[in-house]
This record gives structure tokens, C-alpha cells and sequence, in this order.
């Protein structure tokens, strides 16, 4: 009962009920064509993607959530309580910026302005759709799923320089360069220890990847170097706190956001915690062995329950740790990320050239 | 590469308080720093000549508000010390057990705002969380939270309230043990290290030609402690250590204020078994002559606190004057902020311990 | 195509035709009273998340700012009710004046106050924000906040609780509920 | 007094009050009056033509190296201002009040912010105040008063905001 065929049924069923409506008023002509299997593949997969896309959003939102409430314990207090258990402050948050004033500063770049967070979003939903959740559970199979991802990825970076540019203030063009400078220094030990998981598994597919470590090991075990470079990486790419420059509340007032408010502000704020979503995904998928675990529970629960406990890791060195200054970040990314990568990268070569995978 | 003059203006996280540090940047690189003072100023010293004396002791709390016990102390030493009054002892005993908490209190004030500047949040909530506990007592002792109105010339208002001790005993064995909590956080994590050694070095020949005074001078390697070297109250027989370090960086700093908490408990617990019986407070006279003066200076948590009175032959000072630490702290800014980059901006002057409300009076 | 063949069309650009459309639409709306029904049925949704979500400005002038730190400490935790402190004007609704206003911070304050978007207000915390405190006979100081910028809660104490700032923000819940500013197509 | 013990990052110094008045008046004696001395007080007036040379010498001779503050007062009746300075030497643990009288129509003195660092905003608060000019400091302005002030606030004949 896979995904695609419960949509499918439910397709067939939608176009069967309106063509039987134009069939009693007549229009046989189009009830006929509409019950055609290419209308019917049509709605198939606009059901599967409108599926994939709100499911995505609702555990980003969750994620909100989870960042709230495990900070506030973490800080000896209790996190929000709007609505139930504090789950109704995400929509609090997001009518809010709904509703408040759209304010475009005077001498701002207009068009750019506009686009930075239209950038980041859409790369961000983009993603969504790649992500599997388990065997029967994905919207796309792609053969070169790890490629496309991580191509949509580092865009984000692009759009905070322009965004940051854009807004004419002095503090956002420091927050937009903070991003790109520190892109360069993460992105390349990032794709090296990805390399290395690529190497052992042989294909690009995240299906066929969970698939090699369901049959061996979860590739966290014999990469452990390549987890923990993935993982400090990670949390740069997404600029949580010990990375978080472009957004350095101490410093820059708001990073490059200081000029975005009200709803622009809201699709920032949301594709900020879409993007840690897809990370820990990611992590989960390349390293923890996706959806694989006892039987007892479904598959995409366990994807799930991973991807949860990933982020609450990633909380728990945000409740720790302190903001770095961008000398700092560009030496970790070369000085000590990279080597630790390339050994890594040596690491999964041997193991691939003496057969152990 | 053109340089170009940025405003870490008066609304900004970093500044606790209000003024503007406008730093002229090479990149990122700072190369000229011009701080601003003055958003505050509200002619303290103007009011306090149509005040009479006693009712200018809740203007003194309102000085510097992260240390309202001391400069109400100050203030009341002055004036003391204008009409040569002897205070009674065992107010000496509860004024010094009282100040010292306040420091405590203070520092933490100042952990807090370090946290919040370098990033950690949770830095912030564990300070505030302790300072609340010593809020607690000052509250059971004085009545208010943060200004408390509790000095009076010549003594102190009332008297130690029950199980006095037993609530200063739990209270300092508890804070002892957060403070292993608090360094663990920030002393052993590398991130912590990394950030504020040898940024805002300042060194001891400066430090004293620029006037910087407190844990900031003896953070630069000058071991000069007012409560040491010119004792007020009790402190001449107590017998506690001068914390200091040499490197005289933003690292120095932090550790020097750390070692000050743990010195601060020490002294408590000594006032508190020494403290004599008998009166608290002694009927001070109404009028002071004209023309006398009189001054006194203390060690403030944030350095050495001033003020000269001139008594006008009325109940009305004819003149008093403040000395801010942090005015003159602020003016040897730029010394300390050239040459480093703009990201070290809030660990430096985090590492300072600002406080706006005494620096613009 | 020959526009002869349209004698009336009315030649119209891209943005005209935004313009005009958004318009008819506006009219339409509001003849049919179409208008007032949505505004009656969204209005408690959007005054609810204005409610839940408001966040102060993380600025702090003075003794006040002590008591709003205290106020999100760990004891009295304010963002039990959804409020975080934002550094950024563009991105806060509620400007927390907390001290006293001298002559040097007035023009600044007066343009923090109007950088922030619209559904918007200013909370006086302290007696020398609502009428210039123990400051009275100062020359320096603003004789109270609501001199320039229109204030909606005033905080009384000086500092006031932590407690009396959270419930400052409970009164200003109550005032956000009853005016029902936020209309959606009033925008 | 605790004793003098030798203290990190500080000279011997063990000059008590007294004999540094006495040096003092040695070496300045029409211009300096000692007015009190004690183990660790000293309160004299100076005449304000020496009185850099005064400063100079205390700065190099009996290493004072710390300005706690530069106060102005204000006489009306008398038509004279004073300016206050109490200086700090850490070493010899003495502080010294040392008060300059000015004509009230001519209010000018020598700056010492070239000897000490500290007292440069001193200096400039001062004069935002009570507007005594200080000859020879790098940038005499107002600090505290907002741009545009033109009155000096704590003068006495300056009554504003008096709305009690």
C-alpha cells in the first residue's frame, strides 16, 4: 500500500465521481476523457506532492516547537504556553507576520528585496519534496537524489548575500558576507564526507543507499569521522548558534533580517527550520540508516523518531555552546574539517577497495 | 579599502544600557572607536542641591541600578564622613555583609549580559536564575528587589530580620555549587576560551594612566583593591584575598570577577559570625555647616566609586559630586577596542561590565 | 489583432490594470457587505494570534530593563506567553519603553517608534516613562512617554515586579482583544 | 593600616600624607597652602598659575598615577568657581584634594589630560557643566548635554526645569 497507489485510488475515485456527474448531464465526451488513466497519473501525483509538502511543513513547524520547548527545559523553564502544550504558538507566530504591516524601506533595492526570501523559501519547499520517509513513502526516486539536494542546499547562501545587500544598511551587507564566507569554508568538507557515503554505497539514490546499510551496517560506524565533520557542517550550513554569523544577534542587531519584518520575516523564519528539517533528514538518511529499524513500528516512524532526537541535538550544542567570530569559523572549516574529511574520504576507499562493502 | 563609521548606536543588543559606540571600520577590522555618552543624563547632581540629605539616598540607588546597595552606601559614607559621624558597629557588620551581596549580585548581572552578548542564552538564564535567590534575601532584608533605600546616615534602616544567618548560609553553600555549574559552561568550553583571550588587551601602565579602576585595572596585573588599601566599615578586619590576574585581556577580566564572587562569600560568612549585638543606627544631625566638605570612595563592583558633598549651612548639599568607574572606563574604550575585529566588540565591552545609569547621571 | 473591431477597449498597462482590478474588487467587497462579514468572522482569529505572538523590543534604557530581564529569566519566564525579545524594530510589535526618556534619546526613540509595522504598541514600564519618576525638576528629562509617542499600557512602580511588567502585558492582551485591529482586507 | 606590603604591578612607595605635603611645600612654597595631612589624606590649595608644574611634579615625583575626579563648584555669591582635583597614588595608598580658585568672569585653567589619561572626560564633563575651559585639551566639547545646548546646567545662577 504504497503511497503512489493509495493516490492513484483516490484519483480514479475523484475523476470517476465528476465524469459520472458530466455523463448524467450528457457531456459523455469529456466524462470519457476525464476517466483516461493520463488525467487520473495527473491528479495522482499533484495528491502526492499537495501530501509530501504539508506533511514536510507540519514537522518544520514541530520543529519550532521542539526548539522551544527543549531550549526552555534546557534553561530551567518552561517554554511556551499558547494552546495546548505550546503547540498553537507556531500559528500564533505565523498569522501574526500575516497580518502586520509590509514596510520596504525607502532607498532599498526593491526587486532584490523582494527576492531574497522568495529565493529562500522556494529553494527550501524544493527540497521537501526530495526527501523519502520510507520505502513507499516519497514523492520523487530519483537516481541522483543526493546531487539535486545538496545543489538546492547551497543556494540558501546566495539569497541571504543578495538579501542582505539589498536592504541598504550597514549591518545586513556584514551579515550577507558572514554567509558567503562562511559557505565556502563549510561547503567543501560537507560534500567530501558525503563523498565518502556515496563511495561506500556505490549510487546516488537515497533509496538504494538505506537499502545498502539495511543489509549491512548503518554507515555512522565504519564513517564515524565523516559523521561528526557531516554534522558540525551541517550546523553551520544552517546557521544554528555556534555558526549562527549571518543572523548574530550580538553584533549585527538581526543580521541581514534587520530590515525584513512582517510577513517576509515569517518565510525567512520558516525556511530557516524547513532547512534544518531537510538537514536532519539528510543526516538521517546518508549516516543513521533512514528508515531502518525493528518491524514493530512503521518505517517512517522510525524515520521520523530519528529526525527528532537528530534536532534535539543540534538544541542541546545551541544550549551550550557560544557564537564563534568569523576568524574562528573559517579556521575550523579549513584547519580542521578538511583534513579530518579527506581522512575520512581515505578511509571509505580502503574499505571499498578491500571488499568489506 | 575604504573605511567607513558604523553606529553600535544607542538601540543595539550589545549595549546594556544607552550610548552609542561609533566605530570606524577597515572591513571588519576596527580602527577608530568614539563613544557617545549621554543619552541618560538627567543632571543628577543638579537635583540633588533642592534635595535634603536624606531624601537624596533613593536617588543614589538609582545611580547605577545593577548596584544600588553600594552607591546608597557611598553616598551615606560621604555624608558621614562630612559630619564626622562613628557608625555603630554592628551596622558596619550587616553594611558590609549587604555590599558584599550586592557584588555578587552584580557580577552576575554582569554574567548575564556576557552570556546574552557571546551568544549563549543559557548563560543568561543560569545568572539570572542565582542573581533571583540573592534578590530574595535583599528582598527579606530591605523590602525592595533592586532599589532598596536601606542605608541611612548614620546606620541602616531596621534591623536583620529572623533566621537571618540560616537564609545567608543556604543561600551561599547553594550559589557555591552553581558556580562550578557556571564555570563548567563557559571556563572548560574552548568555544568560551577562544573568544575572549587576548581580545581587549589593556595593559597595567595604561590601565592606571587611563584611570580604568575595579576588576578591570586587576585584570591588567595592578593589585589595587580600595577595600583593601583604604578600608571602610569592617573590611580592615576581615582577612579575604585581592583577586587579580596578569594577562589583561577580556578572559582576565571574567576570571577576576569570578574569583571576586567566591572572595565575596568568603567575607559574608566571616561578618556574619563576627557580627556584634547592640544599636543599628544613630539619630544623624539635620544641617550640616557651609563649607565643609567631606568625601569618601569605595570599591564599587565596576570600580572606584566617588563623591564630594559641600554642605550648604541647610539641610540642602551645596554641592555633590559623582565619580562614574564606568564614565572613565568608557573613555579608555577605544584603547582597548583598536586592531580587533567587530565580532570581539561585545565580548570586549561585555568583559567591561557597563552600566549606562551612572555614567551619564 | 485590429482594434477597430473594439472601439470601446481602453488601453490599460500591466500595473493600471493591477490597480484597477484591485479596486473593483475593493468596491465590491465592500457594496456587497461582503466585507464586514469577513472582517467579523477572521477578526478573533487574527486579534488571538496578535495576542499570542507579541514580541517586545529587546531595548533597555534603564533600571526598568533590569526588572525586563529578570522578567524573562528563568523564574518568571515571559515567553510562557509567546513573547520573545527582537532586536530588530521592523520585526517587534510592542515597544517596551523602560526608563527614563532624556531630551538626547527623544528623536530616537520617536523613530523606533516608527520603524515598527503597523499593528503596534508602547508600553510605559516605570514611573519615569509614564510621567519623568523621581526625575520631576530635571532639565534633561521627557515629563513622560506619552509627550510624543501615544502609549496604550502604562506600568506603574519604580522598577515594577517582574510580575506587574508580565501582567502590564496580560492588560495589554485584554486591549489587543478588545479593539480587534487586525482586519484582513482592511490592508 | 595594613602594612605596606609590596603589591603586584606597583611601586614600593611608602611616602605617607605628611611628608608628601611636606614635599610639597618645599618645592612649591608661595603656591601651594596644606590646608590638612594625614597618614593617608592630603588637602591643600593651589594657585592656578602653577598649577601644572604642581601636577607635573606629583605625576613624576611622588608617582601619583591615578585622577579620581575633577570637580567644578560654583560661588556665585562669591564670583569665583573652584575646580576640585583629587588625585590618587596607589603605591603610597594617599589620595590628595588639591582645589584651584578661578575669577568667575575669567574661567580658564591648564589641562592635565596630557599627564593623565583619566581625566580627559573629567575635563570635558566639567566644562559641559560649568563651562571652565581647559587650555590644551585635545577636544574640548560637551559630552553629557544633548547637541545645540547653549546653557551650562549646574551653574547656580542656571534654574531650569524648576517645576516643583
Amino acid at each position: 500500500m504504497s503511497l503512489y497507489s493509495f493516490a492513484y485510488g483516490l484519483a480514479l475515485w475523484i475523476c470517476e465521481v465528476i465524469a459520472w456527474v458530466f455523463n448524467t448531464i450528457g457531456a459523455t465526451g469529456i466524462g470519457g476523457w476525464l476517466v483516461t488513466p493520463g488525467v487520473v497519473e495527473f491528479l495522482q501525483i499533484i495528491i502526492v506532492a499537495l501530501i509530501v509538502f504539508i506533511v514536510g511543513f507540519l514537522v518544520s513547524i514541530t520543529f519550532i516547537w521542539e526548539e522551544r520547548k527543549v531550549l526552555g527545559r534546557l534553561m530551567d523553564r518552561r517554554g511556551t504556553q499558547v494552546g495546548f502544550l505550546g503547540l498553537f504558538q507556531n500559528f500564533a507566530d505565523g498569522l501574526k507576520a500575516f497580518i502586520k504591516e509590509i514596510i520596504i524601506p525607502k532607498d532599498v533595492d526593491k526587486w532584490v528585496y523582494d527576492a531574497a526570501p522568495v529565493i529562500l523559501i522556494g529553494i527550501s519547499c524544493f527540497m521537501i519534496g526530495l526527501i523519502p520517509w520510507g520505502p513507499d513513502f516519497y514523492l520523487a526516486n530519483l537516481t541522483n537524489g543526493v546531487l539535486l539536494v545538496f545543489a538546492a542546499f547551497s543556494i540558501a547562501p546566495f539569497a541571504i548575500l543578495i538579501g542582505g545587500w539589498a536592504s541598504n544598511n550597514k549591518y545586513t551587507v556584514m551579515g550577507g558576507m558572514r554567509a558567503a564566507g562562511q559557505l565556502i569554508s563549510y561547503e567543501v568538507p560537507l560534500l567530501l564526507s558525503v563523498a565518502s557515503v556515496v563511495v561506500l554505497s556505490g549510487s546516488l539514490n537515497f533509496l538504494v543507499i538505506v537499502q545498502q546499510q539495511q543489509d549491512s551496517v548503518w554507515y555512522i560506524f565504519p564513517l564515524i569521522i565523516g559523521f561528526i565533520v557531516f554534522i558540525v557542517a551541517l550546523i553551520a550550513e544552517i546557521e544554528r548558534i555556534p555558526f549562527d554569523l549571518p543572523e548574530a544577534e550580538a553584533e549585527l542587531v538581526e543580521g541581514w533580517m534587520t530590515e525584513y519584518g512582517g510577513m517576509r520575516f515569517g518565510l525567512v523564519m520558516l525556511a530557516e527550520y524547513v532547512r534544518a528539517y531537510v538537514a536532519c533528514s539528510i543526516a538521517v538518511l546518508l549516516f543513521l540508516g533512514g528508515w531502518s529499524g525493528p518491524s514493530f513500528i512503521w518505517p517512517e516512524v522510525w524515520f521520523l523518531l530519528k529526525v527528532f532526537l537528530l534536532f534535539a541535538f543540534f538544541i542541546w550544542v545551541r544550549g551550550a555552546l557560544l557564537r564563534v567570530t568569523t576568524k574562528q569559523i573559517l579556521g575550523i572549516g579549513w584547519k580542521r574539517l578538511m583534513p579530518l574529511a579527506l581522512v575520512n574520504l581515505g578511509i571509505a576507499i580502503a574499505l571499498r577497495m578491500t571488499g568489506v562493502f | 579599502m575604504a573605511e567607513m563609521w558604523l553606529n553600535m548606536g544607542p538601540q543595539h543588543p550589545f549595549t546594556h544600557g544607552l550610548w552609542n559606540l561609533r566605530v570606524k571600520l577597515d572591513g571588519e577590522t576596527i580602527v577608530d572607536a568614539d563613544p557617545i555618552v549621554g543619552y541618560l543624563h538627567r543632571g543628577w547632581e543638579k537635583l540633588a542641591e533642592n534635595r535634603m540629605y536624606p531624601q537624596i539616598i533613593p536617588m543614589a540607588d538609582r545611580l547605577c541600578y545593577g548596584a544600588s546597595m553600594s552607591w546608597e552606601h557611598l553616598y551615606c559614607n560621604t555624608i558621614e564622613n562630612m559630619m564626622e559621624l562613628e557608625v555603630p558597629d554592628r551596622a558596619k557588620y550587616i553594611r558590609t555583609i549587604v555590599l558584599e551581596a550586592q557584588r555578587i549580585g552584580s557580577h552576575l548581572m554582569w554574567l548575564a549580559a556576557l552570556g546574552t552578548d557571546l551568544g549563549s542564552y543559557t548563560i543568561f538564564l543560569y545568572s539570572v536564575r542565582e542573581r533571583e535567590l540573592f534578590l530574595d534575601l535583599m528582598q527579606n532584608l530591605c523590602g525592595a528587589r533592586m532599589t532598596y533605600n536601606y542605608c541611612r546616615i548614620g546606620g541602616v534602616r531596621n534591623d536583620v530580620p529572623a533566621n537571618f544567618e540560616r537564609d545567608f548560609d543556604r543561600v551561599l553553600t547553594h550559589f557555591l555549587n552553581r558556580m562550578n555549574d557556571l564555570e563548567s559552561l563557559m571556563d572548560r568550553s574552548s568555544v568560551f576560551r577562544l573568544r575572549m583571550e587576548d581580545t581587549g588587551v589593556i595593559s597595567g601602565e595604561q590601565a592606571r594612566n587611563l584611570g580604568v579602576t575595579g576588576p578591570n585595572l586587576r585584570g591588567s596585573g595592578v593589585e589595587y583593591d580600595v577595600r583593601k588599601d583604604d578600608p571602610y566599615e569592617v573590611y580592615g578586619d576581615l582577612d579575604f584575598r585581592t583577586c587579580f590576574e596578569k594577562e589583561g585581556d577580556s578572559f582576565a577580566r571574567y576570571r577576576v570577577r569570578m574569583d571576586e564572587m567566591r572572595e565575596s562569600c568568603n567575607i559574608i560568612r566571616q561578618a556574619i559570625k563576627r557580627m556584634p549585638k547592640g544599636p543599628y543606627r544613630l539619630k544623624p544631625p539635620r544641617n550640616a555647616p557651609k563649607g565643609k566638605t567631606g568625601w569618601a570612595h569605595v570599591e564599587d563592583p565596576r570600580g572606584e566609586g566617588f563623591m564630594y558633598v559641600i554642605g550648604n549651612g541647610d539641610d540642602h548639599p551645596y554641592r555633590l559630586k559623582v565619580r562614574s568607574p564606568i564614565f572613565v572606563t568608557v573613555s579608555a574604550a577605544p584603547v582597548m577596542l583598536i586592531g580587533y575585529k567587530i565580532a570581539d566588540v561585545p565580548a570586549i565591552m561585555g568583559s567591561v561590565d557597563m552600566c549606562l545609569g551612572e555614567t551619564d547621571r | 489583432m485590429d482594434l477597430r473591431l473594439a472601439p470601446h477597449a481602453v488601453a490599460m498597462s500591466a500595473r493600471e490594470f493591477v490597480a484597477w482590478s484591485s479596486d473593483m474588487m475593493e468596491q465590491l467587497m465592500q457594496a456587497s457587505g461582503g466585507k464586514k462579514a469577513v472582517d467579523k468572522i477572521t477578526a478573533p482569529i487574527w486579534s488571538w494570534a496578535l495576542r499570542n505572538a507579541n514580541y517586545p523590543l529587546h531595548f533597555g534604557i534603564a533600571c526598568c530593563a533590569l526588572e525586563m530581564a529578570a522578567a524573562s529569566g528563568s523564574r518568571f519566564d515571559a515567553e510562557r506567553l509567546g513573547m520573545i525579545f527582537r532586536s530588530s524594530p521592523r520585526q517587534t510589535d510592542v515597544l517596551l519603553v523602560n526608563g527614563w526618556v532624556t531630551a538626547k534619546l527623544r528623536p530616537d526613540l520617536r523613530r523606533l517608534y516608527e520603524q515598527m509595522a503597523e499593528p503596534r504598541w508602547v508600553v510605559a514600564m516605570g514611573e519615569c516613562a509614564i510621567s519623568g519618576g523621581p526625575w520631576y525638576d530635571s532639565y534633561n528629562t521627557v515629563q513622560g512617554v506619552d509627550t510624543f509617542i501615544p502609549v496604550d499600557i502604562y506600568i506603574p512602580g519604580c522598577p515594577p515586579r517582574p510580575e506587574a511588567m508580565i501582567d502590564g502585558f496580560m492588560k495589554l492582551h485584554k486591549k489587543i482583544n478588545k479593539e480587534m485591529k487586525g482586519t484582513f482586507l482592511e490592508g | 593600616m595594613g602594612k605596606l606590603a609590596q603589591r603586584e604591578g606597583l611601586g614600593p612607595g611608602g611616602k605617607t600624607g605628611e611628608v608628601i605635603a611636606q614635599t610639597l611645600v618645599e618645592k612649591f612654597p608661595q603656591d601651594v597652602k596644606i590646608t590638612k595631612a594625614t597618614q593617608n589624606r592630603v588637602f591643600a590649595t593651589v594657585n592656578k598659575p602653577a598649577w601644572l608644574n604642581v601636577a607635573a611634579f606629583m605625576k613624576d615625583a611622588l608617582d601619583f598615577d591615578h585622577v579620581t575626579a575633577v570637580s567644578g563648584v560654583d560661588w556665585l555669591e562669591e564670583k569665583k568657581m573652584w575646580v576640585v582635583y583629587h588625585i590618587t597614588s596607589y603605591a603610597n595608598r594617599v589620595t590628595a584634594e588639591l582645589i584651584v580658585e578661578l575669577p568667575r568672569d575669567q574661567l580658564e585653567i591648564d589641562s592635565i589630560s596630557n599627564l593623565w589619561g583619566g581625566a580627559n572626560w573629567h575635563e570635558r564633563e566639567t566644562y559641559d557643566m560649568y563651562g571652565i575651559v581647559f587650555l590644551g585639551h585635545p577636544r574640548m566639547e560637551r559630552i553629557l548635554t544633548p547637541d545645540g545646548t547653549d546653557y551650562f546646567p549646574y551653574r547656580k545662577d542656571f534654574v531650569g526645569g524648576r517645576r516643583v
